[in-house]
């Protein structure tokens, strides 16, 4: 739904609401605010579950905490445009959006550059686990649509599309876990919610922090995304790498058991 | 990965109580249950099966570093099929999907012509119907196996024929996929009259109207019985 | 992007050298090619910057313009940044082709130089919630011979040493409470960037068991992946980044987050030196640009 | 026109030019190693920069090629910082995509098409920064490319500008000029022969001016030539003295 801004315009000079809302701010606890530990591999309990999009050839839903993702993924389809890569290998098209309700802020239908970013940086981590070559002069299609945004998006969507993508029947090396990390001085908080993520500090040195996302291929043990911004020294980085993919291997238990059971009950099994 | 994991609670190290996360519980809990039933081995992406010593790799599974993995999430399937090692395979219910691969016999519809060549999407793989279209030509020479030089596509095709051809190759950045009917099993097997009734073969070249009579020139296929529908 | 066709036994040849560390054209795996740096080339920017690396030709110019902040940070300006991958560089950049490579590295440009950490945006905010200064950061492709992203880091670094022309500004307040702003008429009164902590981007490329830094377009086609580090001149990182198609494994990774570090923190040194040379010349200084 | 003096009562322009001279003008060929030829110039403040790959297979659909000559691409971009204020896209714009019609047109005229047929020449020029005149840099840039390709040319082609004030015609007009509104005619021509590649003039002028603003820039073209003939031949020295050692 596309916005008409000249006629919804404001008064010429205007502000925005959210300049004036009072920005909370707190000195973090050492507890987080939903009880887990610092600088400990401590991810949120995870739902998943394959094929709710029945339209699509695979899909899969997460809930994190509050963060909810889902993923569905078309194709193999003809490739529209083509270069020679695409007639030995497949083309991989992510879409990562969020969902205009997801965040504090109304997000616009128009895909944003942090969109098409993180698209990108979704397309990079699942491209490593997909065997694109089956697909010659084809494409797969993968849309994630981030519900609720309550931290680590990115790191669940890589999950979710790996999901989906499985799902779908799309032949992969090994499935893609994603994990996220927030840096903050010596302690890392993983699998950080939204306020995490966004939070000011409440001293102004900016000494070793940053986010993080690591997307993995468990049982390849290769790492296949990697995306950090932040100020950090070499040792507390590597650190949070090693803490990430950590993390990830938490979550594949989960993973493999939601493929489980979505094999089951689609399919009943073979006879002979 | 074996079948005991799936035992394991689906509660991560240290993790408080929150009302979404025990509703969880149970329902994996409950569904662990119910696929413990089945014998049948079920594996995910990534999963190594087995040593190549052991087995030899199919559909559905890649080779790294001489250990057979998982390419798809399904059912392990063993079919020993005479050879010294049994076949191990990854089945899915649902086929995995089918591209148009050389050499397959694929059933198209004609979409157009013109004096060089004939497009088609293509329909169905085998017996697979695809999802989504897939585009083909079928060049003038590669019509008939005899007289290339004198063949007419006009007198071979029509527009809303159904064809069966086979794959010659991929194409390339330009074209689409290549197909050919230069056998005596490829070619029309379904065309409509201009009065439009479906027509039936009189020869390897001629097909007639069951209502008019009128003849229509085509490159008539000798459907094998195992392509015939029931 | 550029597609550059490698024979299998090219290939082979390629992986082996880089295990003795001797690369095909003479490098060791920690080696950048010959670099060349000029500033101020485009007299109507606030600052401008031509690196040549190898083959690869960048050129950056730098406008300030006056806008309104953004909403999440009203009281610091911000850099915008544009990548024209022009035709120059390749055929394939003609009309929209360049298009999708040149959002890629923006958003990557973004990641890295758009925070306080990097550029000290809070000097650039005129009155909060209002006005500040934006940094349009315009990057030209004039021709691609590899390793993109450290060339462009080095002339967006060198564009922003440049004694910005930023002018000073002074916000003047009439009768009716309206502020006007007012610019500095003095050429040389202007607003310096602290650019102490602008990074500098090294990309590593992983070519069988090694890591190389600054790969021609040919090792590039035999690397799966390659690492993007960006490191400060304290050797603080600040972003890094997987790109390419393929995975890396954890030991290679910390492996290159070292080497990354090693070599970004050295690269800082050498351009700040050739940076001072260049401006303690001043007017004197002969302008090379495309000339000669 | 807005006020300021394009021409003083002593006969001198703004930036203190005689009105038939054209501004110092710079030119390199050979400036990239990766395209089959390349030139930039200098003329006063307005810097571009030309690029000629080619001839080559046509690229994209086959349709479009010529039995019996070669096609030319063309494509006019001008850098996001060349401008005063900042411009928001390179190419692509309505002024732009003209300029990149005007570019084909002169160099249709000038190369030699018809010896390679069922091929096609690409011809990419930049603007760097603009200040005025920036066809005519064009022109001269990728005439200087398209020489340093080695593709055979009828002859060089030449462009200037020139605009009419006070009875008097200019040449190779500065921005203010230009932006002081007022004729401008921009002319491209292949000196030698003395034939126009193309000629484009808006606004008004009396029909009896139109002779003495052309004479004065096919005057300046001239004098265009001769610095770009200069050019070519240093080059070339240069090159061959280098194979000779």
């Amino acid at each position: 739904m596309p916005v008409d801004t000249k006629r919804l315009r404001g008064p010429e000079e205007s502000q925005s609401p959210w300049l004036f809302v009072e920005q909370e701010q707190q000195s973090p606890p050492d507890e987080r605010e939903d009880g887990r530990r610092k600088g400990q591999v401590d991810v949120r309990p995870i739902f998943a579950r394959c094929g709710l999009v029945s339209q699509a050839k695979g899909s899969a839903y997460i809930e994190s905490g509050k963060t909810k993702v889902i993923c569905s993924v078309y194709g193999p389809r003809e490739t529209e445009r083509k270069d020679e890569t695409d007639m030995k290998f497949g083309r991989l098209v992510c879409t990562f959006r969020f969902a205009p309700f997801s965040c504090a802020k109304r997000c616009g239908w128009i895909q944003s550059t942090q969109e098409k970013d993180l698209s990108m940086a979704l397309l990079g981590s699942l491209h490593p686990g997909l065997c694109l070559h089956r697909y010659p002069r084809s494409q797969i299609d993968v849309s994630v649509l981030v519900l609720e945004n309550d931290g680590s998006a990115l790191a669940h969507a890589v999950t979710c599309a790996s999901l989906a993508l499985a799902d779908a029947g799309i032949e992969m090396y090994d499935l893609v876990l994603g994990c996220s990390l927030r840096q903050e001085g010596s302690d890392y908080l993983l699998d950080p919610t939204f306020a995490e993520e966004t939070q000011e500090p409440a001293t102004e040195s900016t000494e070793n922090r940053g986010g993080m996302m690591v997307a993995l291929l468990p049982s390849l043990n290769q790492v296949s995304g990697l995306l950090c911004s932040g100020d950090l020294e070499q040792q507390p980085l590597v650190e949070a790498v090693a803490a990430c993919i950590e993390g990830c291997q938490r979550i594949y238990s989960v993973a493999q058991r939601c493929l489980l059971t979505a094999v089951k009950k689609k399919n009943p099994p073979p006879d002979g | 990965m074996t079948m005991t994991s799936l035992q394991e609670t689906d509660v991560l190290s240290s993790v408080q109580p929150i009302t979404v996360h025990v509703i969880t519980i149970g329902r994996l809990a409950s569904e662990a249950c119910a696929v413990n039933m089945s014998p049948w081995k079920v594996c995910v992406p990534g999963e190594r099966l087995c040593s190549t010593e052991v087995c030899k790799a199919g559909s559905g599974t890649y080779i790294r570093h001489s250990f057979i993995f998982a390419s798809l999430a399904g059912y392990v399937v063993k079919k020993n099929e005479g050879e010294e090692l049994p076949v191990i395979s990854v089945a899915r219910e649902t086929e995995a999907q089918l591209l148009p691969d050389v050499n397959a016999i694929v059933t198209c519809k004609v979409t157009s012509i013109n004096s060089r060549f004939a497009k088609v999407h293509i329909l169905y793989v085998g017996s697979t119907p695809l999802k989504n279209k897939f585009r083909g030509t079928i060049r003038k020479e590669d019509v008939r196996a005899t007289e290339k030089d004198k063949v007419e596509i006009y007198k071979c095709f029509r527009p809303g024929d159904i064809v069966l051809a086979k794959v010659i190759s991929l194409g390339d950045v330009q074209s689409n996929y290549l197909l050919t009917t230069a056998e005596n099993e490829l070619g029309v097997v379904v065309a409509h009259s201009e009065a439009g009734v479906q027509m039936v073969p009189i020869s390897w070249c001629e097909m007639q109207c069951p209502r008019t009579h009128a003849k229509e020139f085509r490159k008539v296929a000798r459907v094998q019985p195992e392509y015939l529908m029931p | 992007y550029l597609h550059v066709a490698l024979l299998f036994w090219q290939q082979v040849i390629l992986c082996h050298c880089t295990l003795d560390d001797l690369r095909v054209d003479g490098r060791s795996c920690e080696d950048y090619r010959y670099v060349e740096v000029e500033t101020d080339v485009v007299s109507n920017t606030s600052g401008s910057a031509r690196v040549k690396l190898g083959h690869t030709d960048i050129l950056v110019g730098i406008k300030a313009e006056i806008g309104r902040p953004k909403l999440d940070r009203p009281n610091k300006g911000c850099l915008e940044f544009f990548v024209d991958c022009s035709a120059n560089a390749t055929p394939e950049f003609e009309g929209r082709g360049g298009e999708e490579l040149g959002t890629e590295i923006a958003n990557a440009l973004y990641r890295v130089y758009d925070n306080e950490r990097s550029v000290d945006l809070k000097s650039l905010c005129i009155t909060p919630m209002e006005h500040c200064w934006i940094l349009y950061t315009d990057v030209l492709l004039l021709q691609c011979d590899g390793n993109l992203f450290d060339a462009i880091s080095l002339a967006i670094k060198a564009a922003l040493l440049t004694p910005s022309k930023i002018p000073k500004v002074q916000m003047m307040e009439d009768e009716e409470g309206t502020t006007e702003i007012e610019l500095s008429d003095d050429p040389f009164d202007c607003v310096r960037l602290n650019t102490e902590n602008v990074p500098c981007i090294v990309t590593l490329c992983k070519i069988g068991q090694r890591h190389v830094v600054d790969a021609t377009l040919q090792e590039k086609a035999c690397s799966v992946a390659s690492l993007l580090v960006s490191v400060t001149s304290k050797g603080t990182i600040t972003c890094v980044r997987k790109i390419g198609g393929g995975s890396l494994d954890p030991e290679s990774i910390y492996e290159m987050i070292e080497t990354g570090k090693r070599v970004g923190k050295a690269l800082h040194a050498p351009l700040q030196d050739i940076l001072n040379k260049e401006e303690s010349l001043g007017k004197s200084r002969e302008k090379v640009g495309f000339i000669g | 026109m807005a006020g300021i003096e394009l021409l003083s009562d002593q006969g001198y322009r703004v930036d203190g030019r005689k009105p038939n001279e054209l501004r110092k003008i710079q030119a390199r060929m050979g400036v990239f190693s990766q395209a089959d030829g390349s030139a930039y110039i200098e003329q006063g403040n307005t810097k571009a920069l030309a690029v000629v790959y080619g001839p080559h297979e046509i690229r994209g659909s086959r349709s479009k090629s010529q039995h019996d000559r070669a096609i030319i691409n063309c494509q006019y971009s001008m850098a996001t910082f060349s401008t005063g204020e900042r411009k928001r896209r390179p190419h692509g714009d309505r002024k732009s995509s003209e300029m990149t019609l005007h570019l084909k047109q002169t160099f249709e005229a000038a190369i030699l098409t018809q010896l390679y047929p069922r091929s096609q020449i690409d011809i990419y020029v930049q603007i760097l920064q603009a200040d005025g005149g920036n066809y005519s840099a064009c022109v001269n840039a990728a005439t200087l490319a398209v020489v340093d390709a080695g593709i055979p040319l009828r002859d060089y082609v030449c462009a200037c500008s020139a605009g009419f004030v006070e009875d008097t015609p200019l040449v190779d007009l500065s921005h203010l000029e230009e932006s002081a509104g007022g004729t401008q005619l921009s002319l491209a021509v292949l000196p030698k022969a003395e034939h126009l590649a193309l000629i484009e003039m808006d606004s008004r002028l009396h029909q009896d001016h139109l002779e003495s603003m052309m004479d004065a820039a096919t005057q300046a073209c001239k004098d265009l030539y001769a610095v770009l003939d200069r050019v070519v031949r240093d080059h070339l020295q240069e090159v061959t003295t280098s194979i000779g050692e």
